[in-house]
């Protein structure tokens, strides 16, 4: 029978993006929100013509190929991937649409035409240690994680590692909500909310939580007990709606800006220079980086900021893992 | 279904004991005998290890927050098994119940957000009863239909819902609602602080008591208080009411009760109704109380869990309580503390398995008695050698104990005589 | 129906008599006719309606949930009357004390006896007020002890001015308690009878329209080959509170080729368990079983099946059919490792269809062909095959429980012709009866089981239904002698 | 009686098609409510649908479900409540990808290697629950729910950096070692994509499943327990064992389901390796009836469900639908199955009874003019 896209054809010209994200998609308040960010940018300044789909739970690498595949033969050039899920699907489908430039979120991938857009989350995390290391009355903080998945495990490492280098007295709690490849953990604000509250009974006055949907709760809780402080992920938790009642407790958020990896890619396609190879968003050039609604961090800018320097000149290593 | 009407009578050799003695149903002074003993040994592992939140009112506190909703969820399945409906569905009715609780919660308030999260939930238990009941699917089968309905339906719907307009506005996403404002919490004002400085002590069983009456008494939300409301309710409206004899009835005896002028049919609806509204509560506490907003797959199973605690308390609200607790226990212990706690808990298990042992010993049958002990040792060599349990192994906790209770219980548990069949009126012979 | 009497309604199997209260109780509804109550017309939609206008009914099988309390049994549905708690145990303690009942009311039914049983069906009835009793066969399961006792309880009813209507098959008891009778057949009244002058014999023959056939044997086949000994049985079973008893005990005998041993005994006194020892489906705590000299004792059920043991169960719907599934493969059931069922580890279902048509020629099942399932035949259609089925593969044990339990004379008939005529060829039968009559007349030994145990055994040629019966409620034990100058008064059905 | 047979084909095909209407039915209903126009987005899905990429991929997907269907519908002809399908076909997948990746055999080996491991890993974790059911007397229902968590526990535990788990290049995503080229299922070199080789395991499992029920001793016996443990007790068949058994064939079964993702498409086993195609296992065996070529339907309709709402998606609609339709689906089919068999248990009995009554008549006339 007649392939369904066939019918497809790329109209060359047009500057057309596909974007394919990752469960929740547009609208989740977090990652695949900063990567839409990047999409609407381009929009707005280059008229793209935009095509969206968005991954569900529980589905196949074959599902994956077929989004991406689809795009693809839809003439949408680039075709971003947001979210390592799509790693080998990229492989796969960029093998066969090698006139497309595909873009990887937080993955890598070899093929030539791809361009893989990686972010150095313990740098960022390493900044959130220092701040809450520094923001601790006797140096008791918390990480709590979604998922034990090595992506989160290198939030802890960098958290765990900035701050023993400003306290090498603090004490540093990891807890997971779930692990293994039970991702409940990310979706469930009352088990953030009881293991921060398991941290507070014990002493702990600051808590970071990368733990999507789950860090509600860890926030809330936070901000049932004064004095205490969270730290938000992947997007400016304080500006989040869904938190606008506990934004005075959160102190910062680490964000990866997904957005910037995503406009940039889309801009070289445009220019017709597209990137290829990994290309690395580190804490130098603001891939990563902590926020500043409500000015909390003022009081200890200037420590961020060494400590910023010294990595960003090589002379502190941040580790991934724990 | 003729197997309940022919009843064949008990073998008539003689029993040893006639009438009520030797019924598995404890005795209240038995059961209060067995909750001190654990609390003792719970006190001195605790003194031993020095893992203070294994009865912290935090622990506790926590651990009934996440008790609720399984509590909820099996006391729905309580209501429908009791009047002969198995309800494998419990978890599509609270998966409705966090979503139209947390639906209708963000909009105005929490409370008619728990009604709507309990209206969400008897609209599942209706569509149950008309299977199983009306139709007479398998129960199962139905249950298994409605978990796989109520996923799709609100998935679609979250989407539309959540994701526009205002709800965009107000943080909601097609995984996640907007929050909605709390449900007024209280904490008994002196009481909870005199109970929280003794529990600081660290006092042998005197601070586990105040441990434990403190959360109790501390951050109780009003719907938690509900919870346990209609756990009373519901012992007393199924076993000292007429309804609930009634009730009760259809799920023992269909045949017989509809000889005796009940509208079976009318009672297996209501009792299968109510569980659903019931499931539907325990899922807007989860989208209304431990979080404010709703996500998919919050309830990560817990109508399923919700069931096995049912059983696990042999179809009976008291037996029942108790799973739950275990249940919201293990949990909590795990999100609070990790390994650490669990670690503790490892003795625990070896005083337990001793204590199994020599009973099994008593009772001379050996080979249950080896069986313990060897497991005994082989815990104690594992508390002994590590400082941690790995995270994986704490939540699965829950789960092996379940089954290890139910493999040594099973045969002990008495469902209803009549649940999971099929009835049609006037099948009697 | 006259008030303050008892009234009996006989008819044979399937004649419509259950199906009768059943409207008068409301559970089924008449497509015409009318009912009146005290000249009163009435219409029952549901059980309730009857239970208000006074009408309460004894079923066949007994109603009663086995979890639930006495008291609770009895109160259900009526708790207007006095609530459920202690005013109703007074209540109900009153009644029984009035009638001589006997019944406790804070035991778990599950706990109870047959006779206990029904007392409480009766309880449950007076307890709502009814002035008109309906009793489905309330003697099937009973002893006659229990039937005498039964019926002073009647009489007793009678005198306070309650009517009773009383069904039964056992047309001797009938005479002895009724004040009128009514016969029906195939779903019509076709006559009425006074008790005071019609016999037994002319009752039969209003019921069938044709003489009774007696399960007599006439000749003895019975040979000196031992076919199955049964040697120093004992059997227990773990109930829910772990407590271990005996379900049988010390049972021992044998049956020869071409003899007929009949197992007398209250239902629920071990027969059940016997059965499933002897197939196999329990594991013996001790003794052994041999069948035609092999030691079967540790053999899986479907090992000794192929050896040679028919089983005409005693719950055909239970045991001995597939109710959804056709009437081949009801036939290939219990027989799948045999041919012509199958060939090796494969069916062959050619022939077994073949089997089933000639299965079904040979032993008159009624059915329209063998597509149609085993639930769409009459009961005495279904028991037709079963027999026809376990026939078909020359048996060398054949265990018929209750062969001709709701099955109507004719069917009757044919099934002790049957088994009389495979006997003679060299059958063993182990056969367990409720009905005394049938028991007495087609075995060749009788022994009587009391809890657990065989307790008595007696010669068929002369013993009657009573002494049998006293033996089956623990009276007597031991060979049971019967005065030989007293011929027995034939007690048809 | 050939009229007869007929009329029952009719009337099992009544009650899927029934169920599948009603199903169209609620979901235009659903989306005309939510102001989406409902007929073009059925226009839409079927035009997608019958596409050849479309075909192939319907083809890939239905050989999963059709493989989860087959696992749960040995329980389900046994009366068994095998909820556990998925954490058997989760684990299973998950050693034999381990196994797969740790080795490295010329594939005639490494292959049957592979999936024989996964087809004794899902049998043995069904298996717990069998005998956890025969000899303790545990429902199966809930010790598998207990099963399908305790596995993902283990999954958790063992899929580790350092365990059984391989970090890949970019340290965000961990797998087992992926299997060597030697260990992978031939395709089918269709156009434009390939059609998974696994199909041909599919088909035949199908064939054993079909033949041994209907046509060996073993599944007569397994059948008959499925239909009435008591009667196929008296008739001989060991039914503790055979709940066992059938617990270790559907737990083999089970086993299967992951592999035509493991050696044709993923190759390791990852955290996102699919989930939950265990319950839709159950669906699909419901909507087949547990019928080896109701199965196949079943799982072909879910495939083109998915297949056709992703272009939904890529029209403007919410492919979240398709949740919709195949909980309506399920739950219309379930209710018209049971309303179709009850009525056909019904009119069978009233037939037989009307027959034999006018059988009857005959020989009454015919005795009275004799
Ligand atoms: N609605 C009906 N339509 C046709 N036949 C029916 C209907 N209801 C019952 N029957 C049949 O009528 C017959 C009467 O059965 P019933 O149980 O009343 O007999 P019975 O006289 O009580 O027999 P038994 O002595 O075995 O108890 C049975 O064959 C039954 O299947
Ligand atoms: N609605 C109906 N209309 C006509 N016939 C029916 C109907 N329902 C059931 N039957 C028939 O009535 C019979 C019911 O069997 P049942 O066991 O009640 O018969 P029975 O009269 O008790 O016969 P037996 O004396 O052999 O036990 C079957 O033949 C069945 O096909
Ligand atoms: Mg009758
Ligand atoms: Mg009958």
């Amino acid at each position: 029978g007649q392939s369904s896209t066939e019918a497809g054809g790329s109209d060359e010209g047009k500057l057309k993006v596909g974007m394919a994200y990752d469960v929740g998609g547009r609208g989740d308040n977090s990652f695949n929100d900063s990567a839409a960010r990047g999409l609407d940018k381009a929009k707005g300044e280059y008229k793209a013509e935009t095509k969206e789909l968005t991954a569900k739970s529980g589905e196949t690498p074959a599902d994956r190929e077929q989004r991406l595949a689809s795009l693809a033969e839809g003439g949408y050039n680039p075709v971003v991937g947001v979210g390592f899920a799509y790693k080998d699907a990229i492989d796969k489908v960029s093998a066969k649409y090698p006139k497309t430039t595909f873009g990887l979120i937080d993955s890598a991938s070899e093929q030539k035409n791809v361009a893989s857009i990686v972010f150095t989350e313990e740098q960022g995390s390493y900044l959130a240690g220092v701040a809450a290391a520094l923001k601790s009355k006797d140096g008791k903080v918390g990480f709590i994680g979604g998922v034990d998945l090595p992506l989160i495990k290198k939030f802890a490492a960098g958290f765990r590692k900035g701050a023993l280098d400003t306290n090498p007295k603090a004490d540093v709690t990891v807890q997971y909500l779930s692990t293994g490849t039970d991702l409940s953990g990310f979706g469930a604000p009352d088990k953030g909310r009881a293991a921060a509250k398991g941290m507070l009974d014990k002493g702990v006055d600051v808590i970071f939580a990368a733990a999507g949907g789950s860090g509600a709760g860890a926030i809330e809780a936070v901000a049932a007990k004064p004095g205490t402080w969270a730290i938000g992920v992947d997007s400016d938790q304080a500006k989040d709606p869904a938190l606008a009642k506990y934004s005075n407790s959160i102190m910062t958020s680490v964000v990866k800006n997904v957005d910037s990896g995503v406009f940039d890619l889309i801009t070289s396609v445009k220019d017709g220079k597209p990137k290829t190879g990994t290309n690395s968003y580190s804490l130098a050039e603001d891939g990563v980086s902590l926020t500043t609604t409500g000015d909390h961090l003022k009081d200890i800018q200037a420590k961020l900021d060494e400590a910023k320097k010294k990595i960003v000149d090589g002379s502190i290593k941040v580790p991934t893992t724990l | 279904m003729s197997a309940t009407a022919t009843s064949t009578p008990p073998p008539a050799a003689p029993k040893v004991s006639g009438g009520k003695g030797g019924r598995s149903r404890l005795s209240l002074p038995v059961v209060l005998l067995i909750v001190a003993g654990g609390l003792i040994a719970l006190s001195a592992v605790r003194a031993i290890t020095g893992a203070q939140d294994l009865t912290s009112a935090g622990q506790i506190s926590a651990a009934l927050s996440m008790a609720v909703p399984i509590g909820l969820a099996g006391l729905g399945g309580l209501w429908a098994e009791r009047a002969g409906v198995v309800n494998i569905g419990l978890e599509g009715m609270m998966i409705l119940g966090t979503f139209f609780g947390a639906w209708a919660g963000w909009q105005t308030s929490p409370w008619i957000g728990v009604l709507a999260g309990v209206l969400g939930g008897m609209f599942g238990g209706l569509l149950h009863a008309v299977a199983t009941v009306t139709f007479g699917v398998d129960h199962i089968i139905s249950g298994i239909a409605i978990n796989i309905l109520a996923l799709g339906v609100t998935t679609y719907f979250a989407k539309l819902w959540f994701n526009t307009g205002e709800a965009a506005e107000r943080g909601g996403s097609p995984k996640q609602s907007p929050p909605s404002e709390d449900i007024t919490s209280i904490t008994v004002p002196g009481v909870s602080d005199w109970l929280h400085s003794l529990e600081g002590r660290h006092w042998f069983l005197v601070s586990d008591v105040a441990g434990i009456l403190g959360g109790l008494v501390t951050n109780l939300s009003l719907l938690t208080i509900v919870a346990v409301l209609l756990f009373a309710g519901t012992f007393w409206v199924l076993w000292k009411t007429p309804f609930g004899l009634r009730l009760r009835s259809c799920g023992e005896n269909p045949i017989a009760a509809e000889s005796l002028g009940v509208n079976v049919y009318t009672y297996k609806y209501i009792a299968v109704i109510v569980s659903g509204g019931l499931a539907g509560l325990g899922g807007a506490f989860l989208s209304l109380v431990t979080s404010h907003i709703y996500n998919e797959g919050q309830t990560g199973g817990r109508g399923y869990i919700g069931l096995a605690a049912m059983i696990f308390g042999n179809w009976r609200p008291g037996g029942l309580a108790m799973g739950a607790g275990l249940f919201g226990f293990a949990d909590a212990l795990q999100l609070r503390a990790g390994g650490s706690s669990v670690h503790a808990l490892l003795l625990l298990l070896t005083i337990a398995l001793v204590a199994l042992g020599a009973w099994k010993l008593y009772r001379k049958s050996y080979l249950t008695a080896a069986i313990s002990l060897v497991i005994a040792a082989g815990t104690l060599v594992w508390y002994l050698g590590t400082d941690t349990v790995p995270t994986e192994f704490v939540s699965a906790t829950p789960y092996v104990v379940t089954l290890l209770v139910l493999s040594l219980s099973a045969q002990r548990l008495r469902m209803p005589k009549a649940d999971g069949m099929r009835y049609r009126k006037g099948q009697g012979k | 129906m006259r008030r303050g009497t008892v009234h009996a309604l006989v008819g044979e199997n399937g004649a419509g008599k259950s199906t009768l209260m059943k409207i008068l109780y409301g559970m089924q509804k008449p497509d015409e006719g009318t009912i009146s109550v005290n000249g009163e017309p009435a219409v029952f939609h549901n059980p309730g309606d009857a239970i208000d206008r006074g009408i309460g009914m004894v079923h066949q099988h007994f109603m009663l949930a086995d979890y639930l309390t006495v008291l609770e049994n009895v109160v259900l549905g009526s708790e207007k009357l006095h609530g459920i708690g202690d005013k109703a145990r007074q209540k109900i303690r009153e009644i029984s004390d009035a009638y001589g009942l006997g019944v406790r009311p804070d035991v778990l039914v599950e706990d109870l006896g047959v006779a206990d049983r029904q007392r409480v069906e009766i309880l449950k009835v007076l307890y709502r007020g009814a002035r008109i009793l309906i009793l489905d066969e309330p003697t099937a399961v009973l002893v006659p002890q229990e039937v005498d006792a039964l019926f002073d309880n009647l009489r007793e009813l009678k005198a306070e001015g309650l009517t009773v209507i009383f069904i039964s098959h056992k047309l001797g008891e009938v005479l002895s308690v009724a004040d009128d009778i009514t016969v029906i057949r195939r779903g019509t009244t076709v006559g009425s009878a006074d008790p005071k002058t019609v016999t037994t014999k002319q009752l039969a023959e209003l019921m069938v329209g044709s003489e009774l056939p007696s399960p007599e044997t006439r000749e003895s086949t019975v040979t000196e080959v031992p076919m199955l000994t049964v040697d120093g049985l004992r059997l227990t079973a773990t109930d829910p509170d772990g407590v271990v008893r005996a379900v049988l005990d010390g049972v021992s005998f044998t049956i020869h080729k071409g003899e007929v041993l009949g197992i007398a005994g209250v239902e629920g006194n071990g027969q059940s368990e016997l059965v499933e020892a002897v197939m196999g489906m329990r594991v013996l705590d001790t003794g052994t079983v041999t069948l035609d000299g092999d030691d079967i004792s540790r053999t899986p059920t479907r090992r000794r099946r192929e050896a040679g043991i028919g089983v005409v169960p005693e719950d055909r719907h239970r045991h001995g059919l597939l109710l959804e599934a056709p009437l081949w493969e009801n036939r290939i059931l219990g027989h799948v490792s045999e041919k012509p069922n199958s060939k090796g580890a494969f069916l062959d279902l050619k022939a077994a269809r073949a089997d089933t048509e000639r299965i079904v020629r040979e032993y008159d099942v009624r059915t329209p062909g063998i597509e149609v399932t085993a639930a769409s035949l009459s009961g005495g259609n279904q028991q037709k095959l079963i027999v026809g089925r376990e026939m078909s593969h020359q048996p060398k044990l054949l265990i018929a429980a209750h062969p001709t339990r709701g099955v109507d004379v004719g069917a009757q008939a044919q099934i002790w012709d049957q088994i009389r005529e495979a006997r003679r060829e060299g059958l063993a039968v182990l056969l367990i009866s409720a009905d005394l009559d049938e028991l007495i007349g087609l075995s060749d030994t009788l022994r009587v089981m009391y809890r657990g145990r065989l307790v008595a055994d007696a010669d068929p040629a002369s013993i009657t239904p009573e002494e049998l019966g006293s033996a089956m409620t623990g009276a007597a034990t031991g060979h049971l002698e019967h005065p030989a100058d007293s011929a027995p008064e034939d007690e048809a059905r | 009686m050939k009229k007869f047979d007929k009329e029952r084909v009719l009337l099992g095909l009544a009650a899927p098609l029934l169920a599948i209407v009603a199903a169209f039915l609620v979901t235009a209903l659903v989306l005309a409510a939510t102001g989406k126009e409902p007929f073009s987005a059925f226009g839409i899905m079927f035009d997608y649908g019958v596409k050849s990429d479309s075909q192939v991929y319907i083809i890939n997907k239905a050989t999963t479900y059709y493989l989860a269907g087959l696992a749960v519908a040995i329980g389900f002809r046994m009366n068994l409540f095998n909820i556990g399908v998925d954490g058997q076909y989760r684990l299973a997948a998950f050693f034999a990808a381990a196994l797969g990746g740790a080795l490295t055999l010329p594939g005639f080996l490494q292959i049957p290697l592979i999936i024989i491991t996964a087809m004794i890993v899902g049998a043995m974790w069904a298996g717990i629950a069998g005998v956890l059911k025969v000899t303790r007397g545990v429902s199966e229902v809930v010790a598998t729910i207990m099963l399908n968590m305790i596995a993902t526990a283990i999954i958790g535990y063992l899929l580790q950096p350092g365990r059984l788990g391989h970090l890949d290049s970019a340290g965000t995503k961990v797998s087992t070692t992926p299997l060597p080229e030697s260990a992978r299922f031939f395709d089918f070199p269709t156009q434009p994509d390939p059609v998974w080789g696994f199909l041909i395991v599919a088909v035949l499992a199908g064939v054993a499943y079909w033949f041994t029920l209907s046509r060996t001793r073993f599944g007569f016996d397994l059948r008959t327990v499925g239909q009435s443990g008591s009667a196929a007790e008296a008739s001989g068949v060991n039914v503790k064992r055979m709940v066992v058994t059938s617990m270790l064939i559907s737990g083999a079964m089970a086993g299967l389901i992951g592999m035509p993702t493991l050696l044709n498409d993923s190759y390791e086993y990852s955290g996102d390796f699919p989930v939950g195609i265990g319950f839709t296992g159950i669906a699909i065996a419901l909507l087949g009836r547990n019928h080896p070529v109701g199965i196949a339907l079943g799982a072909l309709l879910w495939g083109f469900l998915e297949r056709g709402t992703g272009k939904l998606e890529f029209e403007g609609y919410d492919k979240e639908i398709v949740g919709v339709i195949q909980g309506v689906i399920v739950l219309c089919v379930v209710i018209a199955y049971e309303v179709v068999r009850r009525y056909g248990l019904k009119r069978q009995q009233r037939q037989v009874g009307e027959k034999l009554a006018a059988q009857a008549r005959n020989s009454d006339n015919q005795e009275v003019s004799a």
